[in-house]
């Protein structure tokens, strides 16, 4: 399957939660304000490093670029809008943790 | 709008699996009330419905909400009627409930009737792990959140 | 592969119905159709004609009713939740459709995938 | 004491409306006076006269027109964000106006207190 | 000066971020889905009884009433719509951490 | 509406400490650019504007910030022009920054121009911690976030 997540992990719980369910072999897509997740350099960054054993973590790239970041962990995969539209036909079903 | 655009699909005979994820708490946003609406039509389709309740979505079950003094519609009862649409799973995580110290016996009572057992009434609500609600998550065909 | 969209959030106070606007159109450019867009909560508000915003900022109402007309999507308003935020035929805009929540579980069983963009 | 509000989203999404409404009530029961409610961001939606919400529930748009009939309190929806989010004169409800997001820095200067409701 | 916290703080920083900044001598008002945060048996609760030494931690009682919920931390004052006017006419400023 | 209700309010003289708090992150809501409108507003006030950088709020002076992909107003720049209105105060806590990576170096440059110093250009943006922002807020008349 695939998790969606737009929230910043600094404000809120939604990305703490996607990883405690993610299970092997699915994935999760960080847009909007979630793509704050997937810098390095913050708390999360360990997770998320230890995280990318089990899942596939991308992050949507015009959402990184509007935002003025780009330092992303290794490991992470950075998409276009294209990218996600891929992710959604390879799994199923599509989550948003709002 | 123009004619030629199609507004029916085709949808005979499909039975899909679809899960309801509730995350939010109730009453500071209007979510949980327009989820329970989007839930209740949603039985009329015959498609095999699950509820899930986590995080501060599991306060949407607490009994005893009492909205007189906000001045807002109580829909808490409607989760009681769940079970008269012929919904039957309302999968609650335990440690959502364990960390907000709650146990099932402060939620609304869900009860529906199983055809299969000589219409005997039963619990609709199931308090389940996060690892079983991960397991239930995978197995949907749509996931529908708010 | 078909897709349903579903909306949460009006236009502009959150980046879904861009999200979601920017998804439709990569899909249908990889091939993709998508059936029908769901406008529901706040979403409602995405069909609001009246929506004037600045004129160096993207127009969200209009942009959803020329991609709906260019490819042929079904932009269904939820009547209750419309009701409740006062977007009725009064003010609809041009590409939008209003009718019940049933259009949500119908286009969930019709399509192949079903996405949620919200808050 | 004189008490400015300022509400950031709109009615029933987010209780923000409500809690506001009843603090203001509350204040006005307790001798305050409440000089404006400033309606900015999603807040410019609570003046939408369209609003239509089921008969069971409160009616935040009428709630609010009343209340400021009752109590001579100002409504001030911003321009601004009433003209991105289509909240204009054509469904202004009544004991509303539209103005700039100055009244909001003024009501700032002339209260005593500004309180903000919000998400 | 009274601080308004109006979100969960399971699912929000809101209120550890008001924690954070509220000086002795201030008033925190928990209201809508912030009065989960008045509540017994949580991650919170020692944080709060920690807090209370220094600010004064009221919850507002009608919000309490919708949510179904009444086991209050000991020294959480309750009030009413009246009440959390009568604070806002003993504190200045109103900040709101939304 | 009635005629009867009053909508000029006295103001004449009036100067008071306005703090504009910004907890929240650009683009994934409309709060930092609505903010921001109306802080320039406020300037036209003569009154003594703050404004305050905290928790991801501090992402919304981040420079670089590109929108054409998402096809959003890019409103980041507008934090440059702060200065030209001769809004002098723009703190950002540095737990906050801290906690993201960040540096004031990643920041937009925010300066103005002092008068009692002839017209030195200084820089805006004022990195303090969480306890001098706490000081900071006791001390305004007003605080308005969102």
């Amino acid at each position: 399957m695939l998790h969606l997540v737009n929230k910043s992990p600094f404000e809120r719980q939604a990305f703490e939660s996607c990883l405690g369910v993610a299970r092997k072999g699915s994935a999760i897509l960080l847009i909007e304000d979630g793509v704050y997740a997937a810098l390095k350099n913050t708390p999360f960054e360990a997770k998320v490093t230890e995280a990318i054993k089990d899942v596939k973590i991308c992050v949507l790239g015009p959402d990184l670029e509007a935002r003025g970041v780009d330092q992303v962990i290794e490991g992470v995969e950075v998409v276009d809008y294209g990218g996600f539209v891929d992710l959604t036909t390879e799994h199923n079903p599509v989550q948003s943790w709002l | 709008m123009s004619d030629d655009i199609e507004t029916e699909f085709e949808t005979e005979g499909v039975e899909k699996k679809f899960m309801f994820l509730n995350r939010k708490a109730p009453y500071g946003t209007i979510y949980a009330l327009e989820m329970l609406e989007t839930v209740l039509i949603s039985a009329a389709f015959d498609q095999d419905v699950s509820l899930v309740f986590m995080d501060d979505g599991v306060y949407q079950l607490k009994k005893g909400c009492d909205t007189k003094s906000v001045n807002m519609k109580n829909f808490s009862s409607t989760y009681k009627a769940l079970g008269d649409y012929d919904i039957q799973k309302l999968y609650v995580e335990r440690e959502s409930l364990e960390a907000r110290g709650l146990t099932v016996d402060d939620l609304t009572e869900v009860v529906y009737e199983d055809e299969d057992d000589d219409w005997a009434e039963k619990p609709a609500i199931r308090v389940v792990s996060r690892d079983e609600i991960a397991v239930l998550m995978e197995e949907q065909d749509v996931v529908i959140s708010a | 592969m078909k897709y349903g969209i579903l909306i949460n959030e009006g236009p502009f106070t959150h980046q879904a119905s861009d999200t979601a606007y920017q998804f439709t159109k990569a899909a249908i450019e990889k091939g993709h159709r998508v059936l029908r867009v769901f406008f529901y909560h706040d979403g409602v508000n995405n069909a609001n004609a009246l929506s004037e915003p600045q004129s160096d900022d993207r127009n969200l109402v209009k942009l959803w009713g020329d991609l709906a007309k260019e490819h042929k999507i079904d932009l269904v308003v939820c009547v209750a939740a419309g009701l409740r935020r006062g977007i009725k035929d009064q003010v609809l805009a041009e590409g939008f459709r209003i009718s019940g929540l049933g259009q949500l579980t119908e286009i969930g069983m019709a399509a192949d995938r079903l996405l949620t963009f919200g808050d």
